[in-house]
């Protein structure tokens, strides 16, 4: 079950993002951005963490993740510190995405040339 | 493409079937004897919680002063999972006041308590040493965050 | 000489003595692949970089124009040519190999028409005996520059065109045998607004209109004087455009005498969305494909009018429209224009 | 675009007549293939993330990080062997929007820039076209978790 939604959800958000590459003639770096943005303000009203209980890996793969999963690590600081938390936590947020983006980054460098 | 896009689908379905079939086998918890290991309140836990109308699977271990529940819910319920899930801890809480109550939904927790289960039954887990550790590394293995 | 306001009329005819094209893998596989003395089956040609490869490319075109020719590069005066990547340096490298004197030209892909109208000034008015006229572009060395990085996955839509990588050169003098460069008409920037850098053809489109027009009235032709009427890189979509505006300024022209170089270059399987582009479109189509049939006699007279669009990735991300700009050249047979 | 209304009545009828000749992207087209390949690539994320889940020591919560680094190993090596670029082109946002468009971003643009040298080559270009996405995602992070924490402060929610 899981599986299916995973798919149906993650699909439905590439659709959006078709939409806005194709209607809005958006380009890659605005759609990802806007997308990123929303993300963050869906996790801000507290929708997006049902949305990965109900699609998995539907709702953690896009890039809407990205902004779901820095909101989160700066409200766990805010938590604990309070507003000084949110400044201190968003330092301290790393996303795995990110991360593993850089170093396979610098590694595809060393090992693969582009094909052109 | 045509062929790729058929062959995509074909996969697709494979795995959506596949992902379904793994139900998950019942252990018999009432044949637990050892005081040690005794296991009512487990297992009226998980009587507590299979009336709820969205749940669909419940494993609990216990100690004398610890509780682990871990269950699974039908899939057009999980938008209101974390409902559910407080809504299990209180009516626990109630139950057993007197206990340190640890609930999850957590696929992999499902999984461990059940296999918990399964060596209590098994007799694999024969003393309250080795309960105990049962239980505390699945109170760990729920508290660990992303 | 100067015939209207930017009408140049060549009357001790230019020559074209030779030309060459090299190409990449994808004009290995394309429509005019036959067409071109030398093609490479590797984007990067062994060089460690793509702007190398081009700057190979170009060297090749020029040895083998210069051997068709029977000279040495020391015989050559100038060496007039350029393209669109960062700061020409391609085309210089290659400049630097051929050890003659260099004027780097940057019209992007209207190089090829610009290079060829200046060169034939110059063997017109008596100020060069022989000159190499060329240009050069590479499919990722243009992509890396305006649009993505070559390996990254962005969908490109129908609007779209696919940079030519090859180089293209002919060999001009005042006295020989081959195609007569008998005119040329300079354009001026044309910018209807168009924003969209994946819809080149669309601005490009009325430059060419323009100059098309320009050229005939100056110099007092009709259309029909042509074979054929050739644009550089305007794509199905702007030479739809450029038909349906020519044809309400009272030009009729059908697909048999009005082409264009990026639908003639690569074939239907070939992924290239509305058609090739880059200075090397012009020029590989030109000097392989439609030279050969001058040549042969199976055309007498054409018009080549290379179109550019000359905006770089900076004026595109400051929201500035894209301007373009078109030169025309006229190539005819030897004997016909005696 | 934004002196629209400065626009010479010339240019006004040319951008008609040029919006009439424009293909038109097949948008229905683009939006299955991009639903499909972008769902198949949430459904492969969700395989690995059971995978970890079932064999290794990761929780729900706990998968999601592996999940994406291995999702992301393995654009390097589409994107190494030249079919990312391929697969793009078909499926548009489908593999645009997962994280493997955002790994391709940063993969390509490092690949790319290789020929200037480690450190501005690479370095300095990596994150060209993926910067955005992480400046304005920590951006908005912040100041939503700045008005979340506000309003939780204040009592509301």
């Amino acid at each position: 079950m899981i599986f299916l939604w995973a798919f149906i959800v993650g699909g439905i958000i590439c659709v959006i993002g078709q939409i806005m590459f194709d209607v809005f003639k958006l380009t890659p770096a605005h759609t990802l951005t806007s997308l990123v943005v929303l993300g963050a303000i869906l996790d801000g009203v507290g929708l997006y963490e049902p949305l990965i209980d109900f699609a998995g890996a539907g709702a953690t793969v896009p890039i809407t993740s990205f902004g779901n999963s820095l909101v989160h690590g700066a409200m766990e600081e805010a938590q604990q510190h309070g507003i000084i938390g949110v400044l201190t936590g968003i330092f301290e947020v790393t996303s795995a995405g990110i991360s593993a983006a850089i170093v396979f980054g610098v590694i595809a460098a060393i090992i693969f040339k582009p094909k052109g | 493409m045509t062929r790729t896009l058929r062959l995509l689908s074909l996969t697709l379905i494979l795995l959506v079937l596949f992902g379904c079939s793994n139900s998950g086998t019942k252990a018999d918890l009432q044949n637990v004897s050892n005081r040690d290991l005794d296991q009512s309140d487990s297992i009226r836990a998980k009587e507590t919680l299979s009336s709820y109308k969205e749940t669909t699977e419940v494993h609990a271990v216990n100690t004398k002063d610890k509780l682990f529940v871990a269950f699974d819910i039908l899939h057009r319920n999980r938008f209101n999972m974390e409902e559910i899930e407080s809504r299990a801890r209180n009516d626990l809480k109630e139950l057993f006041p007197n206990k340190k109550i640890e609930v999850s939904t957590d696929q992999k927790l499902v999984l461990e308590a059940q296999k918990a289960e399964e060596r209590l039954t098994q007799k694999k887990t024969d003393s309250k040493h080795n309960l105990d550790n049962e239980i505390d590394n699945l109170f760990k293995l729920a508290h660990k965050k992303a | 000489m100067l015939q209207g306001q930017r009408t140049w009329i060549f009357d001790n005819k230019p020559v074209i003595l030779s030309t060459a094209t090299v190409g990449g893998p994808d004009e290995a596989a394309c429509n005019i692949s036959k067409d071109f003395d030398l093609l490479h089956d590797d984007m990067w040609l062994q060089q460690s970089s793509f702007e190398k490869a081009q700057t190979m490319m170009m060297e090749e075109a020029c040895d083998i124009a210069l051997n068709k020719a029977s000279l040495k590069a020391d015989e050559i005066n100038f060496f007039i040519s350029g393209d669109l990547t960062n700061q020409i340096t391609p085309t210089t490298f290659a400049a630097k190999t051929l050890e003659t004197a260099y004027l780097g030209l940057f019209s992007a892909c209207a190089t090829v028409t610009q290079s060829l109208a200046l060169s034939a000034f110059l063997i017109n008015a008596k100020g060069a005996k022989y000159i190499l006229s060329g240009t050069s572009s590479h499919n990722s060395a243009a992509e890396r520059q305006f649009r993505y990085p070559t390996e990254y996955g962005g969908q490109k839509p129908p609007t779209s065109q696919y940079t030519v990588t090859g180089a293209g050169c002919a060999l001009l003098s005042d006295s020989g045998t081959g195609p007569v460069v008998t005119s040329a008409t300079i354009g001026k920037i044309v910018d209807m607004g168009i924003t969209d850098p994946f819809n080149m053809g669309g601005a490009m489109a009325p430059a060419a209109v323009d100059t098309i027009m320009t050229h005939l009235r100056e110099r007092k032709i009709d259309a029909s004087y042509y074979d054929l009427i050739l644009t550089g890189d305007l794509g199905e979509i702007g030479h739809a455009i450029s038909k349906e505006m020519l044809e309400s300024e009272g030009i009729k022209l059908d697909d048999s005498n009005y082409k264009d170089c990026g639908m003639t270059i690569y074939n239907e399987e070939q992924a290239v969305n509305a058609g090739g582009s880059g200075p090397a479109c012009a020029a590989v189509t030109t000097y392989g494909h439609f030279i050969k049939k001058i040549q042969k006699g199976e055309l007498k007279r054409i018009l080549l009018v290379a179109t550019g669009a000359l905006h770089s990735p900076l004026s595109m991300n400051q929201k500035d429209s894209i301007p373009a700009i078109a030169h025309a050249v006229s190539i005819e047979m030897g004997s016909d224009s005696q | 675009m934004a002196e629209k209304n400065e626009q010479s009545p010339e240019v006004q009828s040319y951008q008609k007549l040029q919006e009439k000749h424009e293909l038109k992207r097949p948008l229905l087209k683009n939006c299955l293939k991009a639903f499909l390949i972008g769902g198949l690539i949430c459904l492969i994320g969700q395989l690995i993330t059971t995978f970890y889940i079932n064999f290794f020591n990761f929780t729900e919560q706990t998968a999601g990080n592996p999940t994406v680094a291995t999702l992301i190993f393995l654009t390097m090596l589409a994107t190494g062997f030249g079919l990312y670029d391929r697969i793009g082109q078909f499926a548009g946002a489908g593999t645009a929007v997962p994280v493997t468009g955002f790994g391709n971003a940063v993969i390509s643009s490092a690949i790319e820039h290789r020929t200037e040298g480690f450190i501005l080559g690479v370095g300095t270009n990596m994150l060209k076209l993926a910067g955005p996405v992480i400046v304005y995602g920590v951006f908005s992070a912040f100041v939503i978790g700045l008005i979340k924490t506000i309003v939780i402060k204040l009592g509301g929610l």
